[in-house]
């Protein structure tokens, strides 16, 4: 009689069990939701709130000044399509970054936009090998290394490798020829210059543990251009790339 | 002929954008904006009926999108090139865009300079493809939309 | 034996179960975040996206034609403000809309309003005994009775009460005196002339089962405003508050 007491208890706690799953599920998805939601209106307001308040403000000194300064004017309404030109592309950039970066989705898409810039691909097909705590921040380098394919290197060919800890872009184009790109890329680090692309991928690299290494492409193309970014298999934390 | 002055449609249902972009092309001595359409449906008769060496047009509009637009235009009235002009880059819109044999593509915020630029390379027969779009296009990722 | 076996079976079934509740959570709360993190980005593409490549294009034509039609050029930088102004605004209300509203978070948030505005500012410390199904919709009575009071009322004090039913906000100020913001209060049910404030207000108050109740404040300054919801306990059914 004890046993069946004791099974009776432990199928009612099954049921429990499941009740709560249920409720937990329901209240855990709203949590998740409104943390995202706070994440991104906080964002939103840093990043939009700024510039919109500057377009407006020097849009109105613009029409004020046009009857007494028309070269003031003209500068300030060329201010204001530079900053409407930035913040646009800053809002693509948010609006990216709320994407989940998955490996193998990147992959698709950069094969599409090399194929429409002209570039010959060589990609991988599988990525199945890949860990899945490296797949998000392998697919941030497809993303960063190949849009910087298209927008600076000037390439006919582009390979993308990967195995289980790492992952290359090498392109055949121009490279970092100039002192001013070397100086950019040098300067990244101190927000000078270059761009936010290869500090920002060797800022998440380095929460992993792992290293960002950029060079010429040597052998694919000269002088072509190569990033690789390697992550030792004792470096891998839980909950590393985004 | 290399002088004659590039005849150019404009398509876009923001006319607002539409109308900016149509004033800033005509600002230029070789190109002549000669129609004007809100819908992707009356793009193929706009530029039968103008003989239009560029249709500049948008994605996103109603009756027809863009890139279907684009296809039509090919079929129909082939010596019509054309350009896509579109805010936002989305994966799949590059591929369709290429099947249906545009010349060229580029956001709709590009300086002007880049805009003439691009209207006077594809009215001569060659193909531009902006990398800021390209860029806009890996940002943006697949369209959940058109996926799979 | 078969009901050892069978306790046996049900008990490792309530470690499964455990075991899937955390699986489950991480997965749901996970999902729900994607989830809103796409919602988001989609409003933000659609909200943003047109109207900076707007104001973009049109800073560049008024460029462009200040030095041959000054008036299409001042036409065209006109636009450019008023447009700037209205996203904006779109941002801010985006903004809101992401921050969910919870009946502590909008008090706190009026004491600083109320303060900045000069308006001296009776709240409650405590709402606890507020039912949860409530909180979303007292705050937003606290967001909205207090933007009408700061914008509208010129009032020099504020009271706001709360019971487990019912929330009140009160003020000092001129009321709704005009035969003009009457008509507006009573034409804003047709979308005509009045905010859509109030309105937009009973529509939740309406779909939680409750009512709202507008009138002079009597007694706490003349005439003065009183915005009242009251729910009865009856009406509370599941999810109404957003
Ligand atoms: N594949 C490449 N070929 C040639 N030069 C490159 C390549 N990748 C990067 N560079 C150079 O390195 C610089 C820094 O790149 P990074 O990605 O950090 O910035 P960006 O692409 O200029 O701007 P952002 O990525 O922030 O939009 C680039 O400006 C470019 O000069
Ligand atoms: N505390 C108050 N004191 C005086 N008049 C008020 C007060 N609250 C509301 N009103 C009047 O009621 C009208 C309707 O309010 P409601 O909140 O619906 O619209 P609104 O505040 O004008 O616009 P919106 O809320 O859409 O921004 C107001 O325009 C105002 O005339
Ligand atoms: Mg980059
Ligand atoms: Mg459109
Ligand atoms: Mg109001």
């Amino acid at each position: 009689a004890a046993s069946i007491a004791f099974a009776s208890f432990a199928v009612l706690a099954v049921v429990r069990a499941n009740q709560s799953l249920a409720a937990a599920r329901a209240e855990v998805a709203q949590l998740a939701a409104e943390r995202e939601r706070l994440r991104i209106a906080r964002d939103l307001h840093d990043l939009l709130g700024h510039s919109l308040t500057t377009i407006t403000v020097k849009a109105a000194l613009a029409a004020r000044l046009a009857d007494r300064d028309l070269t003031r004017a003209r500068n300030e309404i060329a201010d204001v399509e530079a900053l409407a030109r930035r913040t646009l592309a800053d809002v693509r950039a948010a609006v990216a970054g709320y994407r989940d970066v998955r490996l193998a989705t990147e992959i698709a898409t950069a094969r599409e936009v090399l194929a429409a810039a002209g570039i010959e691909a060589d990609l991988p097909r599988v990525v199945d090998d890949v860990p899945a705590e490296l797949a998000g921040l392998f697919g941030w380098v497809v993303r960063e290394g190949v849009t910087n394919v298209v927008r600076h290197s000037q390439a006919k060919r582009v390979r993308i490798t990967v195995d289980q800890r790492v992952i290359e872009v090498v392109d055949d184009g121009v490279g970092v020829l100039s002192a001013v790109a070397d100086a950019a890329l040098a300067a990244s680090g101190s927000g000078g210059g270059g761009g936010h692309g290869l500090l920002g991928l060797a800022e998440r690299v380095a929460a992993a543990g792992g290293r960002l290494i950029t060079g010429p492409a040597d052998g694919f193309g000269a002088p072509g251009f190569r990033l690789r970014v390697e992550v030792p298999a004792l470096a891998l934390t839980s909950g590393e790339a985004s | 002929m290399t002088h004659r002055t590039i005849r150019v449609l404009m398509a876009d249902d923001q006319h607002l954008v539409r109308g900016a972009l149509a004033t800033l092309l005509a600002l230029e001595s070789d190109i002549e904006v000669v129609a004007e359409v809100g819908r992707g449906d009356d793009v193929v008769e706009a530029a039968r009926r103008t003989a239009a060496d560029v249709a500049v047009l948008d994605i996103e509009m109603p009756g027809l999108d863009g890139l279907a637009a684009a296809a039509a235009l090919r079929r129909e009235v082939p010596d019509c090139r054309v350009l896509i002009v579109t805010t936002f880059g989305r994966a799949g819109y590059l591929r369709r865009a290429m099947e249906a044999g545009v010349s060229g593509f580029l956001v709709k915020d590009a300086p002007v300079e880049r805009l003439v630029d691009a209207v006077r390379r594809v009215a001569a027969g060659q193909r531009v493809v902006d990398p800021e779009l390209a860029a806009a296009t890996l940002a943006a990722g697949a369209n959940p939309l058109t996926a799979r």
